[in-house]
């Protein structure tokens, strides 16, 4: 490890620094601190008069690495800025709280950087170490402390699996690094089926990280009971993390024995997703039902083609990372001391209470839903297509028609938000932050659907 | 084509709703108003400003999505210019019957976004274009119902959404499998439609993907066994709504059938002339049959709407140029007839408080214009020559005969009972000692603006087609050009 | 090396397993926590085995990290046991059914 | 140049319809009746004016209507001898007509709509009997039919009127289904839709195709012409206000059937088969109205079946050959059935609105004008030697005779029974019109308007005959010789006076049959027997019971199972599944974490067991 590395390592560094410096800052710092962290982080890593040419050990500078670690770094920002109120209602510990956002940023950047099963591991655990305390943070409230401990010991269970993953694939091919560690798999010969167990060890542990369908159960009571942008943080960022890792550099396709596992979990996570959000009355359940079904979707992009599979995957991990980070700060703007507004009788009547949160949770709704012309429909079109390029109709089929179902829970609440008579007054009034957030976020939702070419010019940036 | 010294008239009109749609939002629904008056103003200096070098009219086409070829073309030839004047034409009569009734800024809102969806359709010559047009004009649509329709209005929308979905999903899965069959046979990723055209479809797929557009367009059509979601969305609908579904989205399913499934897999279309016919001539007579024996105006006016269509679907099943001008007029023709019956009907149940037959009668006592109209467009869906139906129906007849005479046979069988329901709308509701109280007024001046028009274009097009006839004459004509140099006709 | 790797493996998959039961089977938090140990250990014996087989130290450098991450696991999770027993009086994790469906 | 003008014919009683329509609202009662009068009066004036065209077959266009494919609709005019004459008859009855209407109508509240409609009546017949393009034909042929419908339902607050117009349009409809396809045919076969060239190329089409293409046509003519097995309307239509009877269900309309026939005699001359039935539907037919007609005891039922009788002979006449015998008596039928119907409108009116024939009586007395013209249209009907009808019926008979052949021979033998019928109904209408008996009476005295339009037709009734005077009888043939069209087989003397030997007896023994039955104060008649002619040997019992019940009854069955089951049930059945998959796979969620650790183990488990099976195979 030398000096002329350290381009390479600055974002993650500053990350690490910011994530320590902020526990010194005045409370009411802290949040926004946080936030610009994330922007220096990505100016960082944009800034041309860094040049990262000499790449660090286990972590990779490329373009993927840079366009992942971005994207982590502004869903954090923008976490940071939706936290605001919900820390303020309820009194909770806003310099910790930051340090943890960033850290868990950190542990995010590093997972879809990785270039080791080492640093895959270490990101990994970084990542959930800090979602630990953070899903727990609103300790006062007893769904809080459930929460931590229904995503805690899954989370140790997984990362029993994966370590144990990890180390029967080093045992079988005497490597850690990524993909040589995948390549080798299918080489060692006697070897290679201890590799294989290894690898589906590790599948289990990132089906965990990223709610696949069965192992999704935790996903519901962890998001119902963390705070909304910590459960926006962990459907976007710490999913698209891991996803991005399976992406980026493992390529576990390669491996035709996995392909099966990646297309069975997919196909369970559409249908178990789909049906179970069916009756669900509570938003944060249904988005976290909802997020199990993108997610299985977005093993599609696993299993395409490398190339196209990391394009679409990425764009679609954008298109849903926007989505769902306002979704759930819509529901964290709208929280008061009282805590958050979960049930959609809550929405009741919203567009005339607040048309503006009523007109973007719309936006955002149908764009998971996947409506043309907002970018849940352009992710999900890009995804089929890459999916069914590589031969997989039948998981295209049922993911469309998962898609049709989908449409009626997503739309049942747009259809409250509008039906029904106002019964309270107006919500408090959005923050600055928050509407930063929102314009953003509204902004990609709209010009990812219409306009895409710029998002594919900066996914196409990721390739190797 | 030479855009830059030209206004792009047609992406103007395409993008217009939907600023009008943001001005209702922001400013009043009144924009709605303004917008529709500026877009009828748009389209109807069309068809001057185009020269009659090549078949269309228009062309306009932009770089979009590099990445898949996809390109904003749109194109405007005789057939779409026809439906841009319908959409148009019935978007300000959906707009005006709903004005007193719905002050909401967002149902105006929707409708017009649903308006650019509608344009979109009609003129995009780039699959993902449309596809997304399609989209677009369903949705709104769907939440207008489930907004602002009836008692089970939730449900109906539901049923709407999730049945033309299942359509548009397969369209969607057959779209993406040309493209990627074009992109590997010729190394060009597109989704243009003039390119997508010239592939290579092996038949065995080409079956598959026909069979899914067909279903995609059948479906909102809808012919008959497609047609689960069609009497709860009709009936629960705002006026509004119902005019659109029946005047402009029907027509969508038919202009998608004749402008991407025929000149996608025209080797294909043979295998499946008869089975559409078939379904045309069940959609004829089911729904004329349905439509005898419903109580409630809205579901007997709403099955008459599907008989109707089936004439238009067995037009094209005839495929010979005299079946299918009929067939494209027909489009025109039931959108403005079906549209004016529905707007009657909500008249009626504006006053009277009800849509069941056996509470109305005698209307022409308290109310001679409401009922003299009613009669009037009676008139013209049962096909009374020299009004617009029968224009449409005797084309669709004679080509039909023309090829195989068992289907017109058959289908004459729907013009009688054509008569039989729409006479015993008439009867039920016009004639006979009058039910209805007594200080029921008669149609006020904006009620009379809003259907004169159409009752001029009804007879209009009863009397003298001709010109729109040469209208839609050009697109037939290349249509079958196309379809016998593939292979699609003898 | 003495012992195959075989062995190791055989013995490491049989220890993750117990491991793997006592997080199954018991309902006490700590007894949960302590069959993941016993699964982490199981992993670290993997990992020494093969640092042997391959002749590479790597191996065991990954066992030390992992041992370091247990720990911050671990601790994390015993403030919590704290936390639980103070707040609900019981470590029970099944009577932390506040949320489902 | 002049050419133009001919579209002035339809074009004028048009104009008054739209004037009436659109500017009606401000013009008083007797304007209303003036305009509509004065357009049909200046069209028949246009016809006579113009004349001289006829003759050389003047050809007029206007604009095209259609023009698809190979199919060119021009709206084109053909003014021929025939038409010429036909529409001369239409708009010089119509204008007589519309006079009698305006005293007729004289106190009702909604004269502009009858006027209306009557005018626009005139103009679809007359574009019916212009027109020389089917299609075109088409539209003056349901115009018609609109025009009857909406004029039969005139008063229509009471449903039963409303409905029996309703009746008269389906019926039709249901006729013109068949004639539509014969059109859709002879457009296949031709391709062309023109009278004139389908007439030429007739000849050219097998034989086979011809027969079924004729025997269409006659079942579209059976429709409007009210014919066997059609005819059920017409009793019914009689709801409509008495001139409506006149001109549309008496005088025009329902000979629009053999004026079709007759324009396209050329085609179905072709094939004899299509004539024989031709022929024999029009006995039968006549049989029928005039079997019926001896029972009725309404006085506008009684014209009216005795209207579908006489419509039987014309067909008859056109199964013979004879055009010009159908079209002669058709025009002598206009005459004296639009002056019987008038009388009946009359009487009628006298008796305020009693229709019952056993109510009403005292014509002589109270209307002596009215008892002989009365007299004049029944003596035409009855067939009395001298008489307008005298002559265009046996014209007909004689025809039927002419062929020697056993099917027409037997054909005119019915013809002869049936005019007996006819002379013995017709004479008992008078005996009962004019019986001793308490009436009712109402309204006063009857309008000059509505008697002295009836003079010109009483005349004509009595000496239409002159227009076409067969030779024996020293006559011109005048009509013949105008019309040059087909007059079949010309009779030789002996059968032309043997048939009038005949005629007479049959006359005079119905005379003193009627005289012996009907002169003193007779019962109503009364038994199953008389019920089933007084219902038209129940045919419309038939159409219920066959027809229109079970259509009504498994349409409802229709609607309950599949339609609403598929609409309404299946969808939401299939909601129900999905929300309750759903509710099973929420169920996995049980909220207990040690569930969440044993899913997790089972998901793993299935992975490897996915692999496992993937490494065995």
């Amino acid at each position: 490890m030398t000096w002329d590395m350290l381009p390479a390592l600055l974002p993650l560094l500053a990350l690490f620094v910011g994530s320590v410096t902020v526990l010194f800052l005045p409370a009411r710092r802290a949040l926004p601190f946080g936030a610009w962290c994330g922007l220096l982080v990505i100016g960082l890593i944009w800034w041309p008069g860094i040049s990262s040419e000499v790449p660090a050990p286990l972590v990779s500078s490329g373009g993927f690495a840079k366009v992942c670690t971005t994207l982590w770094a502004l869903i954090g920002a923008a976490t940071c800025l939706l936290a605001n109120r919900c820390c303020l209602n309820r009194r909770l510990e806003r310099r910790e709280f930051a340090a943890l956002i960033l850290f868990a940023v950190f542990g995010m950047a590093i997972l879809s950087a990785s270039t080791s099963l080492v640093s895959l591991f270490l990101g990994l655990e970084a990542m959930t170490l800090a979602f630990y305390v953070l899903v727990a943070f609103n300790r006062e409230n007893p769904t809080g402390a459930e929460a931590g401990l229904k995503y805690l010991l899954p989370g140790f269970l997984a990362s029993a699996l994966l370590s144990f993953g990890i180390a029967l694939v080093y045992a079988a091919t005497g490597s850690f690094d990524l993909p040589e560690a995948v390549l080798l798999s299918a080489a060692v010969a006697p070897m290679s089926s201890v590799a294989l167990l290894g690898w589906a060890l590790i599948l289990s542990a990132a089906a965990f990280k990223a709610s696949l369908a069965p192992f999704h159960l935790w996903t519901p009571d962890v998001y119902q009971g963390a705070p909304s942008p910590v459960a926006g943080l962990l459907a976007s960022g710490s999913k698209g993390a891991v996803i991005a890792a399976l992406l980026g550099s493992m390529p576990l396709a390669l491996l035709d024995p996995m392909r099966p596992l990646l297309a069975g979990l997919a196909a369970l996570s559409m249908i178990i997703g789909t049906f179970a959000a069916l009756p669900q009355t509570n938003i944060k359940r249904m988005l976290a039902y909802s997020s199990v079904v993108h997610m299985g979707y977005l093993v599609l992009a696993l299993l395409a083609d490398q190339q196209t599979g990391i394009q679409a995957g990425m764009f679609y991990v954008i298109t849903y990372g926007a989505a769902t980070v306002a979704a759930f700060g819509l529901v964290a703007s709208m929280s008061d001391s009282g805590g958050e507004p979960e049930n959609y009788a809550a929405l009741d009547g919203l567009a005339r209470r607040s048309p503006w949160r009523a007109g973007l949770f719309t936006c955002v709704l149908l764009s998971l839903a996947g409506f043309p012309p907002l970018a849940g429909f352009m992710g999900k079109f890009v995804l089929f297509g890459a999916a069914l390029e590589s031969g997989y109709l039948w998981l295209v089929i049922l993911a469309l028609l998962s898609s049709l179902v989908s449409c009626y829970y997503y739309l049942r609440p747009i259809i409250r938000m509008f039906n029904v008579a106002s019964k309270e007054g107006g919500g408090a009034p959005v923050n600055g932050g928050e509407r930063l957030v929102f314009a953003l976020c509204a902004a990609v939702i709209l010009i990812a659907g219409t306009y895409p070419a710029p998002f594919f010019r900066l996914v196409a940036n990721m390739l190797p | 084509m030479n855009g830059l010294l030209q206004i792009p008239a047609l992406s103007v009109l395409l993008l217009l709703p939907l600023v009008g749609a943001l001005g209702c939002l922001a400013w009043d629904r009144r924009a709605a108003i303004f917008t529709i008056l500026l877009e009828v103003g748009i389209a109807l200096t069309l068809p001057s400003e185009g020269g009659a070098v090549s078949s269309w009219i228009r062309y306009e086409d932009w770089q979009w999505i590099e990445r898949f070829g996809a390109r904003f073309s749109l194109g405007l030839d005789g057939f779409s210019l026809l439906m841009v004047w319908l959409t148009l034409v019935l978007m300000a009569v959906a707009i005006g019957i709903s004005w007193f009734r719905y002050q909401q800024a967002g149902f105006y809102s929707l409708l017009l976004i649903s308006c650019s969806g509608v344009l979109g359709v009609f003129l995009a010559q780039d699959l993902l274009l449309f596809y997304l047009c399609w989209e677009i004009m369903l949705l709104p649509l769907v939440l207008c119902i489930a907004l602002w329709g009836g008692t089970k209005r939730i449900q109906a929308a539901f049923k709407l959404l999730l049945f033309t979905l299942a359509g548009s999903l397969l369209m969607l899965l057959a779209f993406l499998i040309l493209f990627l069959l074009h992109g590997r046979q010729t190394g060009d990723y597109s989704f243009a439609l003039q390119a997508v055209m010239s592939t290579a479809v092996p038949p065995d797929l080409a079956g598959w993907l026909f069979a899914c557009l067909g279903l995609a367009f059948l479906v909102k059509v809808p012919v008959v066994p497609l047609h689960g979601w069609l009497p709860d969305a009709y009936e629960e609908a705002p006026t509004a709504v119902t005019l659109l579904l029946s005047g402009v989205l029907a027509k969508a399913g038919v202009f998608g059938l004749v402008r991407l499934a025929l000149p996608l897999f025209p080797a294909t279309w043979p295998d499946y002339t008869s089975l559409m016919a078939v379904l045309g001539l069940v959609s004829i007579v089911y729904g004329g049959w349905m439509a005898y024996v419903q109580t409630d105006l809205k579901r007997l006016v709403a099955y008459a709407s599907v008989a109707h269509l089936g004439f238009i679907v067995l037009g094209l099943a005839a495929g010979n140029a005299m079946a299918m001008q009929g067939s494209l007029l027909q489009l025109f023709n039931h959108g403005i007839t079906t549209a004016a019956l529905f707007v009657l009907v909500a008249f009626v149940e504006r006053r009277t408080g009800s849509r069941k037959l056996g509470d109305l009668g005698g209307l022409w006592a308290r109310a001679p214009h409401l009922g003299g109209l009613i009669l009037f467009f009676s008139l013209a869906a049962l096909g009374l020559p020299g009004l617009n139906i029968f224009t449409g129906e005797i084309l669709i007849l004679l080509g039909a005969f023309a090829s195989r005479p068992w289907w017109a046979v058959v289908g004459m069988v729907g013009v009688l009972l054509a008569a039989c329901y729409m006479l015993r709308l008439v009867q039920e509701v016009v004639w006979g000692e009058p039910r209805c109280s007594e200080t029921i007024a008669d149609l006020h001046r904006g009620e009379v603006a809003l259907l004169a028009p159409m009752a001029g274009l009804v007879l209009w097009f009863g009397l003298y087609p001709l010109p729109f006839l040469h209208l839609v004459h050009n697109p037939v004509e290349n249509m079958l050009v196309h379809l016998v140099m593939k292979g699609g006709l003898p | 090396m003495i012992v195959p790797l075989g062995h190791v493996l055989l013995f490491a998959g049989l220890l993750f397993v117990a491991g793997l039961a006592a997080v199954l089977l018991r309902r006490n938090l700590i007894m949960i926590l302590i069959g993941v140990e016993i699964m982490l250990n199981a992993v670290g014996l993997v990992l020494v085995g093969a640092s042997a087989y391959w002749r590479h130290p790597s191996g065991q450098l990954f066992a030390l990290l992992l041992m370091a991450v247990a720990a911050a696991e671990i601790s994390i999770a015993l403030a919590l046991v704290v936390y639980l027993k103070r707040s609900r009086g019981t470590i029970d994790v099944n009577r932390f059914d506040g949320m489902k469906g | 140049m002049m050419g133009e003008l001919l579209f002035l014919i339809p074009m004028l009683p048009l104009c008054g319809a739209l004037i009436i329509m659109f500017a009606g609202g401000r013009m008083s009662r007797k304007l209303l009746a003036a305009v509509a009068s004065f357009s049909v009066i200046a069209s028949a004036l246009t016809i006579l004016w113009l004349w001289p065209l006829a003759a050389p077959q003047t050809r007029v266009s206007l604009f095209d209507w259609f023009e698809a494919g190979a199919l060119r609709v021009p709206v084109e005019i053909l003014f021929s001898p025939l038409s010429a004459a036909m529409a001369l008859m239409v708009t010089g009855v119509s204008a007589l007509i519309h006079l009698y209407a305006a005293s007729y109508l004289h106190n009702d509240p909604d004269v502009r709509r009858f006027f209306a409609l009557f005018n626009l009546f005139v103009f679809a017949m007359l574009i019916i009997v212009l027109a020389d393009n089917l299609l075109l034909l088409f539209l003056g042929w349901e115009g018609v039919g609109f025009c009857s419908y909406a004029l039969i339902g005139y008063w229509y607050r009471n449903p039963g009127f409303a409905a029996a117009g309703r009746k008269a349009f389906l019926v039709t409809r249901a006729a013109d289904v068949l004639f539509v396809i014969a059109l859709l045919w002879l457009f296949r076969l031709t391709g062309s839709l023109s009278i004139a060239t389908i007439n030429q190329q007739a000849t050219s089409l097998p034989a086979g195709t011809l027969t079924i293409v004729a025997l269409l046509l006659l079942a579209g003519a059976c429709g409007k012409s009210a014919q066997l097995p059609f005819s059920s309307w017409l009793p019914d239509a009689m709801a409509g206000p008495t001139p409506v009877s006149a001109l549309i269900h008496a005088a025009t309309m329902v000979t629009a059937g053999v004026y079709l026939l007759c324009r396209l005699f050329p085609l179905i001359s072709l094939s004899p088969t299509a004539l024989a039935v031709i022929g024999l539907v029009g006995t039968a037919t006549a049989f029928y109205g005039a079997s019926c007609a001896l029972v009725q005891r309404d006085i506008k039922r009684l014209l009216a079946y005795s209207t579908i009788s006489q419509v039987g002979y014309m067909f008859l006449a056109v199964g013979a050959g004879t055009v010009t015998g159908a079209m002669f008596h058709l025009i002598t039928h206009a005459f004296f059935k639009a002056l019987l119907f008038m009388v009946a409108g009359a009487v009628i009116h006298l008796a305020a609105g009693e229709q019952d024939l056993f109510r009403l009586g005292q014509l002589q007395k109270r209307a002596p004008l009215l008892f002989w013209l009365l007299l004049a249209g029944a003596l035409a009907l009855a067939g009395m030697p001298l008489t307008a009808g005298f002559f265009s019926k046996d014209a007909i008979l004689v025809a039927c005779f002419a062929l020697n052949s056993p099917w027409w021979t037997g054909l005119g033998v019915v013809g002869l029974i049936t005019a007996f019928l006819t002379a013995l109904y017709a004479l008992r209408l008078v005996y009962l019109l004019a019986a001793d008996r308490d009436v009712t009476i109402g309204h006063g005295p009857l309008p000059r308007g509505m008697i002295w339009p009836l003079l010109p037709l009483g005349l004509l009734a009595l000496v239409g005959g002159q227009l076409n005077l067969p030779e024996p009888w020293g006559g011109g043939t005048v009509l013949q010789r105008w019309l040059q069209t087909p007059s079949g087989r010309g009779g030789t003397h002996a059968i032309e006076w043997g048939l009038a030997i005949v005629t007479l007896l049959l006359f005079v023994a119905a005379w003193l049959g009627a005289r012996y039955r009907f002169r003193t104060l007779p019962m109503p008649p009364g038994g199953g027997v008389a019920a089933f002619f007084t219902d038209g040997w129940k045919i419309d019992a038939l159409v219920r019971n066959a027809v229109s019940k079970p259509y009504e009854a498994t349409g409802r069955l229709l609607d309950g199972f599949p339609e609403r089951w598929y609409t309404a049930v299946l969808p939401d059945w299939l909601g129900r599944l999905c929300q309750s998959a759903g509710r099973y796979f929420r169920t996995f969620t049980s909220g207990y974490v040690t569930h969440y650790l044993s899913g997790m183990a089972w998901g793993t488990f299935l992975l490897l067991a996915i692999l496992l099976i993937g490494l065995l195979r």
